[in-house]
């Protein structure tokens, strides 16, 4: 396969790709007007967006379709090994990922007009969305770890591309120090598993399944991934970077990370560990664990799985609860969503799988719009303190209402794409029976403890009297200068646009989830039977 | 055929809606919504084979349903499907009666009115939806929906220890919906149900295995019960009466509670007969605790609020027990008897928060003689407590009545147990007037004037309705009886 | 050609990654910890090549490909963790890790 | 036990011995020296194992490229190049942590072949044509991180005039 | 048709006690009519008028169906019963209008008093248990409402309390009686059952005792259950305890409620239950038993009380065991009889004691003294009701209690276990005539009061008298009512009904002697101790003090029941609201407490320092090792490796 043969399939990349050279070309020639650079990368996205979804056969679009649908989802003939695949689910993920790409971006353009960061910053977002791109459609351990290292190289610089504010600085440091562990863990893994399988190409590592001389190998080398994987979709014990980072880092890369990167180490989860971990109820024959005996060894990452997403979420709400910065606390709220989203992973039916994705997507308009709310509050001078925000919800209708919204989504409550996706998801514990029930409960559990944070958000803003109005005016916290104020008393167009967007999806796609659970389960159909 | 239900359901999101938006207007609105809901309700009660008139040859059933696919994959079909059955329509009838009475007694509210009459409202949409929705999605959604506006009811216009017992009361309910989501969504999936309509999960039942019955009605009941409550899960019950605002009382005790018993009958007693004939004799254990455990701490308590949150566990014991005896005659006395006590409790608690407002305490042993400075209260206190005390031609002597008699032919003296607390019951109440409303004044202040008119007519409501029901239960037990209940007539 | 045993090579990269493992979570200095991280990189590189030495299947020369495209990694990454340090050290005036503990609980 | 057995064994001594060397000397001018020692240690055993490419790539960009940077790191950062780090307290935690990984890899070790074999060798054509072909892929997603780094990194050091 | 009447509630305004007095007299006009038609026609009609609640049949539990109807039935036994209530009712209607004209709250009055009418009278034409239950409890709530009139009064509400809870131990016990008769005739009986025709009196020829099985230790727990009800109702031992309290209302409301008709009911439901439902033998006795001992036990407590009011209500009390007795014994009508008869003359001695209260503004025996002089028309009436009550001929009451000694003492020969309580109701004959004659001699004899601090004394207006004429004549040819043919036809009733012994004109003339005597005796007794003002005192050394106090404190039956009530009950009730409190709620509050210490103490793992991350990373790294190497195949080899 050349280069060039495949060029067509990744007109998405190809446009990001141009879209982030366009960026760096003008800023060599001084051009860093944001509303420009901004302009190019939402055009990008959203055209990589249209392209996308047309590849998933949505009629209105089928014009721009690349992918041409019999080449998706289709396994690939006995023994061959390619480095990548176009999975419908893939394809989901890809959408997923563009939207948070796109919501970020076009919060983005509210920044300060002349801020010098701007090419960077989109031409970043945009390298990093490829890498995401990448990432959905891999079928081999190297070309999904290097994708993601993509993602993360973006991302590590993303977090400190203000280069002035020490929190965004040390948040690249400790994120990088992690990160590159991680790398190091999944590498390695990478190379215990080359060494067992003699490939790392997924399908034939599937298909091997546990027929492979080097039985506890094959164990070390799926911890080692778990664990630089883990890394990424920030479970617990592996999180800690996950809190400094979401709190030090910019606004809106927070909302990035929290609400699009993270997302890819899910779908490695996936991708890796389908159907689930290799094949479910391969029985191996002899002595896998250190004492030997004979076990299961589908069952065995599953019950391990399984243990990390409860300790996840139960360890993420803890936290969270008592709380007093509001970042910190939607990051820790992030850490035990990412506990539900492994749930699914650890069941490995094509449902759980589903009500995973689905959960990834509600997560993806929460969060993201979370961290952009958190960025436009700040924008206007709220302080980081959740305290701050007292009165907000009725001083600002439009943070107020949609922030609300998102908190109540993440906490499940009905008519928002949470509760759904949370209830597609525990269906799908409930529907794969034996002990999986327990991941339901455990999971059920968590969301009743983690109301009680949201909640106290909701009090803060909506019951508490407004602080006295402080003395510097709206809008001065950006630049010391005194920039113009923005439109829409401070929080700019670009922003309240996204966040008007977020919340009626929230609102939309929880009274209706049909729209997209239809697309995503049977993509997950797909999925499972094409990768077993 | 109109699609009444769903016309009901859009006039209450409308009417909260626009109460939320009308600011110091929206007790207007309120009232407008609570009147439309009224008559819809009153035409859906009219529209109902049964009603008022009692006909043997009719064929019962859920009426007015509708059902449009809402979420379709291949392995979970949820439906938006409602509908109405006799039991359905009572519990209706009350919300609807409640919200009326409430929205009127609360017309003098003036703290941020447009959030309190949207709660209320928003409070009764979710009671609604529960009692209509025929789909197990639906249903949860619903009973979820009723908890965030208490929520807020109790923790932003309660009293002085709110924001804790509106936590408690949260963690409490929350849990235990919880745990019935696990029951309710094992239920679907281990029987094999087609989807999550009522029909589909019916039919499927049978299919499960007895012991999986025994734990899947032990989940459920466990959900049910906290909203009872029942003993021991009742502590969030008094914290909550106390702390909330007459209003959010009067929803609690009136329509939230009944929830755990609609669902104890739409659920665990119908769909799992195994399960529930294996739980009996706890059921029975659990409920007769809770009514001697209900009466005898009500007569310890000294805020009358708590009295009369005490005097419903005691009451929905009885419910529990008469629901537990799995007869036909225990049903309909349960449902009626929920029907009183959502009348009476209301009633009550309306009571003592005027009694809170004219006063300025609700402390039993410090007020005394109230009757001369507050004929009409110190009426509606007395017709609220002679009511829940079980007094002929008030509404909760039928009902009482019939669990009683059910209870005799189901379980023979075991009926002391409910007997003797009755006395208890009797010797509370009749304590709480003797040194509340009688005797020689003390702590009233000279100036105190009788009850202002919107309250004592959010109450007179309430009373009429006691009155009205007591002497025609055969209004209610028609609609009932017309349900498709196991075991019932013409099933 | 060469005669070898497997069993040392993983000896080797496991110690090396435990050295590296250890390095990363006892230096506080941030070259330190770079160079600790490069250490367990080798060990990851190591691996492939004597994996792909000692194949599993019939040939293994895809681990050799791996390996070169790793080191091409580890380099860019020592950059960019450099770039990050040398920003922070603009700010702070030090690159000891236990210096920039800003953000915490 | 063979000649090339012998030398792996001095090799791998060299390359455990620089690598704590590095990490636990109190210069970190040594430090560099020592890891450059390492990485040309690694060299060597690459070409014992009959990749020779990858020896002289590990020559080339570890011991060469990336010392020079970490070099270059420790100039940036320090007023004083020959200056000591300060002690820090080695715990017994990560130690501990050390060890416990290294028994759990080792006690893979035990199920792989323990008997002598040759070592698979392959022609540098061979592995470009690999590396340009069928894994193509891979040197194109290096590409792009090349390319997220080195934008990145170039902005991030560069002198702000703001 | 009756019930209708219960519309006089709306009296709001100072007419309106005429109003509620002018809808009581339509009501005795319809009563009287009633009866009159009854007596002229011996018969029964039932008119069942709606169906209260219904349950078609269902296969199991009630085959023939279920339901709860509200209906009317006129037999001899209620028309008389009507006769009483309505006519009485008028006229202490009338009479309130005069004793009650300077008290506030008038329209609670009337209202209440009326609702009381109008609850009486539907429970004496109720045609099933139920219902007759229904209007029971109604009753007894009228009561509650009108002893507490004066609720400023602390005594009068905890009396009022009182009587409600002691009624209400009564009514559990009817309740259980119901439902153990229901679950005899349930399904079986005339008209499939109690169960499809709701609990309704079939009267006549096929009453369900003949049942086959019956006769059995079911119907004789029911009977005594039944038996419980009457007695709380009508203050028999052991519930006797809340009427002499109950005086604390209104003397009118003594008059009607507490001597002529609530406290009747009991009797009332008594004399049904034997009719409809029947008793067993053991039943028999134990009502007997009741009759007979409170008979005699409530006159010796009226002996010594010095209050008027509670003299008259412990002779009520001992009046109607005379009533159980009969109904006991088997004769249903002649305790209705005696019934009849004892409204009239009780209902005159309160209204005179009433007009005596009026007049001096206490109740106390020994503060009066003298009246006569000022007031003769209400000496007079007390006199006759007295000598009605101790049974002197010709007054009503000795031709109906005499009825009674003389039908109990013709069936001794057949039930010889009845004779002790025969002897003690005979007994109660001189306890009788002593204890209300000394209440006459201390009001009325002598030269004035003893309390010179009483206002001087004078005659009601004449809506009082007229009453107390009324009810004089009332008392003084009641008992001759049984000389008339249609009389006589309410009180032979219908088929079944066990009436009075055809022989009564020539009852036991032994009997009759001795009994007169008896009361004579007790006459002349009174009249030794306390005739013409003199104050019997008993020294303080005396050997029947002890006896003395324990009458005075009314054997000490309240304080055993106020220790129940208050402290045993309201302890324990303490009890378990502090264990719901701290051990119950604790629970919960302990829980709270464990996740706000887990959050803080993980918080603290959160320390800043990326190595300490990276600590957590390799140590999870290691836990996935352990997880995957160790626990996961343990797990799965113990679970079956499924």
């Amino acid at each position: 396969m050349s280069v060039s043969s495949f060029a067509g399939p990744f007109v998405p990349e190809l446009v990001l790709l141009a879209g982030t050279l366009l960026i760096f070309l003008l800023d060599v020639l001084k051009v860093r007007r944001i509303e420009l650079t901004g302009g190019i990368a939402v055009a990008a996205t959203l055209a990589a967006l249209g392209v996308v979804v047309a590849d998933l056969g949505f009629a209105p679009l089928a014009f721009l379709a690349t992918v041409p649908a019999s080449q998706i989802d289709v396994a690939p003939a006995a023994g061959a090994a390619p480095l990548f695949a176009f999975t419908s689910f893939g394809l989901v993920f890809q959408a997923i990922f563009l939207l948070a790409t796109f919501f970020v971006a076009l919060a983005s353009v509210s920044r300060p007009s002349d801020e010098r960061g701007a090419p960077i910053f989109y031409g970043l977002l945009l390298l990093a969305t490829i890498g995401m791109l990448l990432v959905a459609i891999a079928s081999d351990l190297i070309f999904l770890l290097l994708a993601i290292e993509v993602v993360s190289i973006a991302s590590y610089l993303l977090v400190a591309y203000t280069r002035k504010d020490v929190r965004g600085l040390e948040a690249a440091m400790k994120f990088f120090v992690i990160g590159a562990l991680s790398t190091v863990l999944s590498f390695f893994g990478a190379s215990l598993l080359f060494g067992a399988y003699g490939t790392t190409n997924l399908y034939l590592i599937r298909a091997a399944g546990t027929a492979v001389g080097y039985p506890v190998l094959v164990l070390l080398g799926y911890g080692f991934l778990i664990a630089g994987l883990a890394f990424k979709v920030t479970l617990v014990p592996f999180h800690a970077w996950a809190v400094d980072v979401y709190d030090g880092a910019p606004d809106d890369v927070s909302a990035f990370l929290a609400g699009g990167t993270k997302k890819i180490g899910v779908f490695a989860f996936f991708l890796v560990f389908l159907g689930p971990v290799l094949a479910v109820g391969a029985v191996g024959s002899s002595g896998y664990g250190l004492f030997g005996g004979s076990v299961a060894l589908g069952a065995s990452f599953q019950i391990t799985l399984g243990a990390l997403a409860v300790v996840t979420m139960t360890v993420g709400n803890v936290l969270a609860l008592l709380q007093k910065e509001m970042k910190r606390m939607l990051a820790y709220s992030s850490i035990s969503q990412a506990g539900y989203m492994l749930i699914g992973i650890a069941i490995g039916t094509a449902p759980a799988l589903g009500g995973a994705t689905l959960q990834v997507f509600a997560h993806v308009l929460m969060k993201t719009g979370a961290f952009l709310v958190v960025g436009a509050a700040a924008a206007i001078g709220v302080g980081p303190l959740i305290d701050d925000w007292r009165g907000l919800g009725l001083k600002r209708p439009l943070l107020g209402v949609s922030f609300a919204l998102m908190l109540l989504s993440l906490a499940g409550v009905p008519l928002t794409i949470g509760f759904v996706s949370k209830f597609v998801l525990f269906s799908a514990a409930v529907d794969a029976q034996g002990w999986f029930i327990w991941l339901a409960v455990a999971g059920l559990l968590n969301s009743a403890l983690s109301v009680f944070y949201y909640a106290r958000v909701l009090k803060v803003m909506f019951f508490d009297a407004a602080p006295a109005p402080a003395g510097a005016p709206a809008g001065s916290v950006v630049g010391g200068a005194g920039p113009p104020a923005l439109p829409l008393g401070g929080i700019g167009y670009g922003r309240a646009a996204s966040l008007a967007i977020i919340a009626a999806l929230i609102v939309a796609f929880g009274i209706y989830p049909q729209a997209v659970l239809g697309a995503i389960q049977s993509a997950a159909y797909h999925f499972v039977t094409v990768g077993a | 055929m109109l699609p009444l239900i769903s016309i009901v359901l859009a006039t209450l999101l409308l009417g909260t809606v626009g109460t939320f938006l009308a600011g110091s207007r929206a007790r207007w609105v309120a009232l407008g919504t609570s009147a439309v809901f009224l008559a819809e309700v009153a035409l859906l009660l009219a529209s109902y084979p049964g009603w008022p008139g009692y006909s043997s040859s009719l064929v019962p059933g859920f009426s007015d349903t509708e059902t449009y696919s809402w979420i379709s994959v291949a392995w979970l079909h949820v439906d938006y499907a409602v509908g109405v059955d006799g039991i359905s329509l009572i519990f209706i009838l009350l919300t609807a009666i409640l919200q009326v009475a409430t929205v009127v007694y609360s017309w003098g509210e003036t703290h941020r009115p447009a959030g309190y009459f949207g709660l209320v409202l928003l409070t009764c949409l979710g009671c609604f939806g529960v009692f209509v929705a025929l789909d197990v999605l639906l249903f949860f959604l619903f009973w979820e929906a009723v908890l965030v506006p208490m929520f807020f009811l109790i923790g932003y216009w309660g009293g002085p220890n709110r924001r804790y017992a509106a936590l408690k009361f949260f963690i409490y309910t929350h849990v235990a919906s919880i745990v019935m989501l696990v029951g309710l969504l094992a239920l679907v999936f281990y029987s094999g149900a087609t989807s999550l309509d009522f029909s589909a999960v019916y039919a499927a039942a049978g299919n499960l295995a007895p012991v999986v019955q025994t734990f899947l009605f032990l989940a459920l009941f466990f959900g049910f019960a906290v909203k009872f409550p029942v003993v021991p899960f009742h502590t969030w019950l008094p914290d909550a009466h106390v702390e909330a605002p007459t209003g959010g009382s009067v929803l609690l005790a009136g329509l939230l509670l009944k929830l755990g018993g609609y669902g104890l009958i739409r659920w665990a007693v119908e769909v799992l007969p195994h399960g529930f004939h294996s739980a009996q004799p706890l059921l029975f254990l659990i409920a007769f605790i809770t009514i001697v455990w209900g009466s005898v701490l009500s007569l310890a308590q000294r805020d009358l609020k708590r009295l009369v949150a005490y005097s419903s566990i005691n009451h929905m014991g009885i419910v529990l027990l008469a629901i537990a005896l799995d007869s036909s005659l225990g049903l309909l006395a349960a449902v009626l008897l929920m029907f009183a006590h959502g009348i009476v409790s209301g009633l009550l608690f309306m009571a003592s928060g005027s009694v809170h407002h004219q006063y300025g305490t609700r402390d039993i042993s410090s007020l005394g003689g109230i009757t001369p400075s507050a004929p009409a209260l110190s009426t509606m206190i007395m017709a609220g407590s002679l009511a829940s005390l079980g007094l002929p031609a008030l509404i909760s002597f039928p009902a009482e009545f019939t669990a009683f008699l059910a209870t005799w032919n189901g379980l023979g003296y075991w009926v002391l147990i409910p007997l003797v607390v009755l006395v208890v019951t009797a010797g509370f109440y009749l304590w709480m007037m003797q040194r509340m409303l009688f005797g020689e004044k003390k702590g009233v202040p000279l100036d105190v004037h009788d009850v202002p008119w919107y309250e004592g007519a959010g109450m007179g409501l309430l009373v009429a309705l006691t009155v009205l029901f007591g002497i025609l239960p055969s209004l209610l037990v028609n609609v009932i009886v017309n349900s498709p209940i196991r075991g019932w007539p013409g099933t | 050609m060469t005669d070898l045993s497997l069993p040392g090579f993983l000896a080797l990269s496991a110690a090396l990654f435990g050295i590296g493992v250890f390095g990363i979570l006892t230096r506080r200095n941030f070259i330190l910890l770079l160079i600790s991280i490069e250490i367990a990189m080798n060990a990851v590189i190591l691996n492939f090549v004597y994996f792909a030495a000692f194949p599993a299947g019939t040939s293994g020369l895809s681990g050799q490909s791996i390996a070169v495209v790793l080191v091409g990694f580890a380099a860019t990454e020592v950059a960019v963790g450099l770039a990050i340090v040398l920003a922070l050290n603009r700010l702070k005036g030090t690159i000891n890790v236990a210096r920039a503990t800003e953000l915490k609980e | 036990m063979s000649l090339e057995e012998l030398a792996f064994l001095a090799l791998a001594l060299v390359a455990i011995g620089t690598a704590t060397a590095a990490l636990l000397v109190r210069e970190l001018v040594h430090t560099i020296l020592w890891i450059a020692i390492f990485f040309v240690d690694l060299s060597a055993i690459y070409f014992l194992l009959s990749a020779p490419f990858l020896g002289v790539l590990q020559l080339g960009v570890y011991a060469g490229a990336v010392t020079i940077l970490l070099l270059f790191g420790i100039m940036t950062t320090r007023k004083r190049i020959f200056s000591r780090e300060a002690v820090t307290g080695i715990g017994p935690v990560p130690v501990a942590l050390a060890v416990v990984t290294f028994i759990f890899l080792a006690s893979a070790l035990g199920e792989l072949p323990q008997s002598t074999t040759a070592v698979q060798s392959y022609d540098p054509t061979a592995l470009s044509q690999n590396l340009f072909g069928p894994n193509g892929p891979w040197l194109l997603l290096l590409g792009l991180i090349m390319l997220a780094g080195v934008a990145g990194a170039i902005y991030l050091v560069r002198e702000g005039r703001e | 048709m009756i019930v209708g009447f219960a519309g006089t509630r709306l009296g709001r305004l100072e007419w309106g006690g005429w109003v509620a007095v002018a809808f009581s007299a339509a009501a005795m006009v319809l009563g009287v009519l009633i009866a009159v038609g009854e007596a002229m026609s011996p018969g029964t009609y039932t008119n069942v008028q709606f169906t209260w609640l219904h349950l078609a049949p269902a296969p199991g539990a009630f085959p023939n169906g279920f339901s709860l109807v509200m209906g009317t039935l006129v037999d001899p036994l209620s028309s008389l019963m009507l006769v009483v209530v309505t006519v009485v009712g008028f006229l202490v209607m009338l009479y309130s209008i005069g004793y009650m004209h300077h008290d506030h709250g008038l329209p609670r009055y009337y209202a209440e008093l009326s609702l009381f009418l109008a609850s009486m009278t539907g429970l004496v034409l109720a045609n099933n248990l139920l219902e007759f239950f229904l209007f029971w409890e109604l009753v007894g709530v009228c009561s509650y409402f009108l002893i507490g009139f004066y609720y400023e009064k602390p005594s009068a509400a905890s009396a009022a309390k009182e009587a409600f809870l002691v009624t209400r131990v009564g009514d559990v016990l009817f309740l259980l009686g119901i439902f153990l008769y229901f679950s005899v005739y349930a399904t079986a009986g005339p008209n499939g059952g109690w169960a499809a025709n709701g609990f309704v009196f079939v009267h006549g020829a096929s009453p369900f005792l003949p049942l086959p099985g019956a006769n059995t230790p079911t119907l004789t727990i029911a009977g005594l259950l039944i038996l419980g009800g009457a007695a709380g109702k009508s203050a028999q031992f052991p519930l006797h305890v809340w009427l002499p309290d109950a005086m604390e209302g209104p003397t009118t409301v003594s008059a009607l409620i507490h001597a002529a008709t609530m406290v009747a009911a009991g009797v009332y439901l008594l004399a049904v239950a034997s009719v409809f439902l029947g008793f067993t033998p053991t039943d028999q006795l134990a009502i007997v038993a009741v009759g007979g001992f409170t008979a005699f036990f409530a006159a010796t407590m009226a002996v010594v009380h010095p209050d008027i009011k509670r003299v008259i209500a412990y002779s009520t009390i001992s009046q109607l065991g005379y009533m159980v007795l009969a109904i006991g014994a088997g004769f249903a009508m002649v305790g209705l009889y005696h019934l009849f008869t004892h409204a009239f003359f009780k209902a005159l001695l309160f209204l005179a004691a009433g007009s005596v209260i009026h007049a001096v503004g206490t109740q106390d025996l020994f503060k009066m003294g003298g009246l006569k002089k000022h007031m003769r028309l209400t000496a007079a009436a007390f006199a006759i009701g007295g000598l009605a009550l101790a049974g002197i001929p010709p007054f009503a009451g000795f031709w109906s209690k005499d009825d009674i000694l003389g039908s109990v003492y013709s069936v001794l020969g057949t039930h010889p276990d009845y004779w002790p309580f025969f002897l003690l109701a005979f007994a109660a004959v001189f306890l009788t005539a002593y204890y209300i004659f000394r209440a006459w001699f201390l009001a009325f004899s002598g030269d004035g009061p003893r309390d010179p601090s009483l206002p001087t004394p004078h005659e009601g207006p004449w809506v009082m008298q007229v009453p107390l004429v009324v009810l004089s004549a009332m008392a003084v040819v009641a008992g001759l009512f049984v000389f008339f043919p249609g009389f006589q036809n309410l009180l032979l009733g219908g088929a079944g009904l066990p009436g009075i012994p055809p022989t009564f004109t020539t009852t036991d003339l032994a009997l009759s002697a001795v009994s007169v005597g008896l009361g004579a005796g007790g006459i002349g007794l009174a009249w030794s101790l306390w005739g013409n003002g003199r104050v019997f005192v008993l020294s303080e050394t005396s050997a029947i003090q002890p006896v003395r106090r324990l009458l005075l404190n009314r054997y000490y039956f309240k304080v055993g029941y106020d220790w129940i009530g208050l402290r045993a009950v309201y302890t324990i009730s303490r009890a378990a609201d502090f264990f719901d409190r701290f051990v119950i709620d604790g629970a919960v509050r302990g829980l709270e407490r464990i996740f706000a210490a887990g959050s803080n103490r993980l918080r603290s793992i959160q320390t800043g320092l990326v190595s300490d991350y990276a600590a957590y990373v390799v140590g999870g790294l290691l836990a996935l090792f352990v997880m995957l190497l160790i626990v996961g195949p343990y797990l799965l080899a113990r679970l079956g490796g499924s």
